[in-house]
């Protein structure tokens, strides 16, 4: 047992310091320790940043134009990334759709859509959640029906993330309708200026326009897009569950940037001669803090070794998922807090502007809010652990 | 020993819910506040001045209906309960006791609705400890001039005038010596910068950098401001926890509706044990939120002295619970309990603010320790 | 509304304060204050003086030996017994099979036993629970045969807190063969020196003797000793549910007085130049603890306004129960952990002694266990609240 | 980076399951601690000494193993699992590092559990602050005098010798001027007090009236002794950390195990989704402690210098995490749980000293914040 880095992988590592050094922006760093994502466009031009060094995909096969790193590489990858507070990827072509389409997607398939994730020129969305069918995903009504060489698909689709910058949806459908539950779904590939589209932002909590309702009105997709066979949608979510360490990973080991941005704001608040950060009751809240944070980089180290070692990581990755987003909450609620009056000031009406911390402190607190919810609720990964893991 | 409401409570209380649920219904809120834009609803404030609800905290002999502790927290739980965007807890709880000198027609106005006064908090670092004032005020001529910051007046984005704590005399957290004037927003010397919380509240900045007051404006006698600021604010307090007590009863009720509609996997959520006792402890959280209210409620109008221990101890524990519910409420909602249009998230933005305001939890627990 | 007390009630409160103040011996108090209960011998003792004033059973109506208070008057009792860390009378006899005596018994049960419980010369324990009935009472497999004028009662009993003291026990017993769960359930008084009653000690965690299996094999008791009606035995328990107030109130009340006893502790102990009771890690969490009584304290005070009001207080001391116990955990935790070291010094082997507070301070944290368990665990309280409150 | 154990490590591993298992079975434990009353299980010593377990914590030229911090924490975690009553973490990891100067023949004395040796701890009103030592030592002809109180010699009742940290000079908490000193336990002027915690552990408390040692006892350089202390103290810490998460281990897999087995309400009781939920927190809690000990354990090996930063975060998250761990466990089981028949019972029993000593999950959660 030992956490020393080979000789290989120390020379890695600086590269990637020297890397992330130079790449990462200033106007980054902001929203990445509040917990936020950055924009769409920043996210675009760092994919694009990323696979210009041949770094576009850190968990794909080679073959498909990914790195091909082992678990320890992507481990400091990502912790060199979290160190140097660069924006964490957005997943859903690369984690989600990405590993799909190499894995059951045609060759004209994976020609078309992987370059174009790897590059960042396509944005792709998460055609699953309805209006019924959030938590129960399998309760899904939308349906594609057959007609020639096209699906005829009509139905609703809910909470889809960035819907309004998103090039492609890759949407669950229904395709029989015999069946029920689980059978005869399907994973289709839309092309998001298809007629019969239409999008309706939904404003969260902090007052950002993240998500949205996506109306499918009669869109009529080539047969081609079809991902895999037909009425089997359901189980290649499953080839999911084994990449979910990666998301998991990358956003985890933020933490510690994100409590050391607390500690920082804590530092500049004057309080009765010295600063908040050396009141009792503030140090103590974030020393557990900075403790939660460390379990969790180690939990992912375990991550990355049971990915090393081919071992089922699905329970392990949802113990991550539930902890990070139970501590992400505790850590944007305490700098909140740390604000004091200062989180009142959410917009500025006479020009005077916000303090340095604000909103995006408090828009961090409420998007934690969702961490909990989006990708399975922590109540669902309880579900997921103990059936899996625990055989109950 | 009663802890029932009296009839004039009880009918105070359905007047309010009749005004909620018709005036500013829950599934509307989102829209009706996206319609009014950065300038909010002010014209709600109006409209429950004429229903007489701003003169209850006023004493009889300022021509208000003397309300009691308990009447604000009735008049306040039923605010919280709809989120009724009026800063009732605020610009009429927390500053009546502090304008009881006021000429009659001036006390008129402000309980009719015409003139709102807001007090000045946050007085330069001294973040939730407020009679921690640096603001100075100097005498100068017939009157005096004041200079310092304060960072949060509550509710004072359409305040007419400002309640400024400043030091006559003393320094620091000393009782002795802080004087409170009343100062015009169209003061010389004053500067406002107005903001929005996340609730939705206008409040403002104050810089005072030699702003003028003439000695009329004195509000009391100069330096002995410390004792009745105090009270206020404990005053203030408790109404702001009874408004976070209804905002819990609010956000429980729903949320229970929900679970019993709400289906997945093909039964109500609410049939699954996990999301029950989930439903319990939210529940208990309300029964220990309205408690310790009502306790802190009752002793401070029997007059208690305790230098507002209890209500402190209301304000930490009300902190801790209504935030437990307001977020386990967006839990159980799930997704849409996340979004704009769903009243939940507003309770939660509400209750977030709430905390703040005067004092978070962590705050009140500090000082409910240090009173010991 | 208002917390006034009627001069008749402060002439109340003071004639109680004096006779607390001559009654309760200074060595109640370490007991009480660590969450622990006296021992039977101070209990009995406890009840005969309570008896002697008149004030035996505070909850019973006059006619019975009560006291026929007002739930005011009852709680001005609690309150100040608390204060004055009386111990708390015993409950099995009063608060669970008393009333339902009074309420369901023949005449000649009702002179035979009730005087005898008010006076503390009978102790009665309670003979529910069984090895496979625990949380689900309704499983419980102790048969009872009428032979002629008696009942033969084989079977084992659980939990039986006290049965090796008590000189009597109120048994559910199946009473009929063909039917299931709740019916064919009867409720029967068994004098414990029948013949054919094994006690054997149960050691708890604590290293103390309170509670026994109890094994019956052929105990014969006269068919007079049946309550009530043959097989309505499990509806009695109900009438329980809404004097649950009783027990519950007694016990609530003394959280204030168990925090005081910790920071009396810590202001013993000295540390860093002052006590232990000046850190702010201490000082915040005794504050916290402090609020957390205060506000189980007005719910009681809610809970006697429902009992005035004839309102069903189930749910509502349900829900005392619940916070009850938790608080008394944490209070005894923290009393543990104030002690430090010295908490080690559970047993001294060498003749010098142990600290203060010790085993108490321990064994108070240790049993206060057995609080979130015994009358109905914290699990059942909260399905209780959620189908008898929340319709759910 | 490598998580997985050595061979070696393994091998160790195995051996603990099969002697645990054989030798002290957990349903067995209450009546064999019962049977041996109030002496306890001393043999036992012996025993493990002979399976060459005592010699790991030492360095090679010492005799030992030379086993680094983690071949530790696979003997103590095995040591929690099976609730050994055997002070491997005291009496061996927490002191080797202390007599490494010893002469061969004392050493192997203790090795082979002939000879018992304890750390001296809880100096006067020090509390939990190891490196707070206002004991004494004055030189006094060829060795020295001391004077002073130890309150919590851990796993010292049965200890022959004992080590006890004392100034030469300075004073508080300064780390210059403290000097380690062996101490035979029949020495002059020593009182050994000696008492029994809740878990069966046998310690004890040292008052030093005039105590004398020979100048050869003072262990390593005089005055120098604070940095050793601080690093043994870390040793133990580890252990203790490794110790609890063993017994998490075991605790989490026999509570699993009685949901799958204990019916109620005619099925079994982990049917219940929120027993379902709790048991998963618990499994995650488990995941934690062992993550943070493993963490805290590999950087101790690489001689991180943290000064102890990282062991105290794993104390602290082994507290907390171990205590929820056995509490639950106990809940779950229900009655049951609470009876010393039951082994779960003295898992909390345990877990609660080990959270005490070498100071408590609050203790090490302040250190951690005041080494920033």
């Amino acid at each position: 047992m030992n956490l020393e880095l080979s000789p290989e992988d120390l020379a890695f590592r600086d590269e990637l310091r020297e890397f992330f050094a130079g790449a990462v922006r200033p106007e980054y760093r902001t929203a990445i320790r509040a917990g936020l994502r950055p924009t769409p466009q920043q996210l675009t031009e760092w994919q694009a940043t990323l696979a210009e060094r041949g770094w576009g995909a850190p968990t794909w096969p080679k073959e498909y134009g990914g790195t091909g790193w082992t678990p320890t590489q992507l481990y400091i990858f990502e912790t060199e990334a979290a160190r140097a507070d660069a924006p964490i990827q957005f997943h859903q072509g690369l984690e989600l759709i990405g590993p799909i389409i190499f894995t059951f997607g045609t060759d004209d398939q994976k020609e078309r859509y992987l370059p174009r994730i790897i590059s960042g020129e396509d944005w792709w969305c998460q055609g699953y959640s309805e209006p019924g069918a959030g938590s129960d995903l399998a309760a899904l009504s939308t349906r594609a029906v057959r007609d020639g060489d096209h699906y005829v698909i009509n139905g609703q689709k809910m909470w889809t993330s960035y819907a309004h910058v998103a090039s492609h949806m890759f949407c669950l459908v229904r395709t029989s309708k015999e069946e029920r539950r689980q059978q005869g779904i399907s994973l289709i590939l839309v092309d998001m200026n298809t007629p019969g589209i239409k999008i309706r932002p939904v404003e969260t909590l902090d007052e950002k326009h993240h998500t949205n309702e996506v109306f499918l009105d009669d869109v009529r997709v080539p047969v081609s897009n079809l991902l895999g066979e037909e009425g089997k949608g359901w189980g290649y979510g499953k080839v999911l569950l084994d990449r979910e360490r990666a998301v998991g990973a990358s956003t985890a080991l933020r933490l510690r940037s994100q409590v050391d941005a607390i500690y920082s704001a804590a530092r500049r608040i004057p309080f009765g001669g010295a600063t908040l950060a050396d009141t009792p009751a503030v140090a103590t809240q974030l020393a557990q803090l900075e403790i939660e944070a460390l379990t969790i980089e180690t939990m992912v180290m375990r991550l990355m070794a049971d990915a090393a070692a081919g071992v089922d990581s699905g329970p392990r990755a949802s113990m991550l998922k539930l902890r990070w987003s139970e501590t992400l909450q505790k850590v944007t609620e305490l700098w909140t807090e740390v604000l004091g009056y200062d989180a009142a000031v959410f917009e500025d009406l006479s020009g005077e502007g916000v303090p340095e911390d604000m909103p995006l402190a408090l828009q961090g607190a409420l998007y934690a809010r969702v961490t909990s919810i989006y990708g399975g609720s922590s109540e669902i990964q309880r579900n997921i652990i103990a059936r899996r893991s625990l055989g109950l | 020993m009663n802890l029932d409401l009296t009839e004039d409570q009880s009918m105070l209380a359905d007047s309010i819910e009749r005004f909620g649920t018709e005036r500013w219904p829950a599934a509307d809120r989102w829209r009706l506040l996206r319609e009014a834009g950065a300038k909010g609803v002010p014209e709600l404030w109006g409209e429950i001045a004429e229903l007489g609800w701003l003169m209850i905290p006023f004493a009889e002999e300022q021509g208000g209906l003397g309300g009691s502790f308990d009447d604000a927290m009735v008049l306040a739980s039923g605010i919280g309960k709809h989120l009724l965007p009026v800063p009732v807890s605020t610009n009429a709880v927390l500053v009546a006791p502090l304008l009881k000198d006021c000429p009659a027609e001036f006390l008129e106005d402000v309980m009719t609705g015409k003139v709102r006064v807001a007090l000045a908090l946050g007085d330069g670092d001294s973040r939730f400890d407020h009679l921690n004032v640096a603001t100075t005020a100097e005498r100068t001529g017939a009157g005096y001039t004041l200079n310092g910051v304060k960072n949060f007046v509550a509710d004072g984005g359409d305040a007419d005038h400002f309640i400024v704590p400043a030091r006559t005399s003393g320094s620091g957290a000393e009782l002795e010596g802080i004087s409170l004037f009343l100062l015009s927003r169209e003061s010389d010397g004053l500067t406002v910068e107005t903001y929005r919380s996340i609730d939705n509240h206008r409040h403002c900045r104050l810089r005072l950098s030699g702003a003028e007051t003439g000695s009329a404006r004195l509000l009391g006698e100069e330096g002995k401001g410390g004792l009745p600021l105090g009270m206020a604010v404990k005053g203030g307090v408790l109404a702001q926890c009874a408004e976070a007590v209804g905002a819990m009863d609010a956000l429980c009720n729903l949320t229970l509706e929900y679970l019993k509609t709400r289906s997945q996997f093909g039964q109500p959520i609410g049939t699954f044990q996990s999301l029950q006792h989930r439903m319990v402890d939210m529940f208990i959280a309300y029964e220990e939120a309205y408690s310790i209210t009502v306790r802190a409620t009752l002793e401070a109008k029997e007059g208690v002295m305790d230098r507002g221990r209890m209500a402190s101890a209301a304000k930490a524990k009300v902190g801790q619970t209504s935030l437990f519910v307001a977020r386990q409420a967006i839990q159980l909602h799930g997704g849409i309990g996340t979004s704009d249009e769903s009243v939940v998230s507003h309770y939660l933005r509400r209750l977030t603010m709430l905390d703040m305001a005067l004092g978070n939890a962590s705050h009140h627990l500090q000082r409910f320790a240090a009173i010991a």
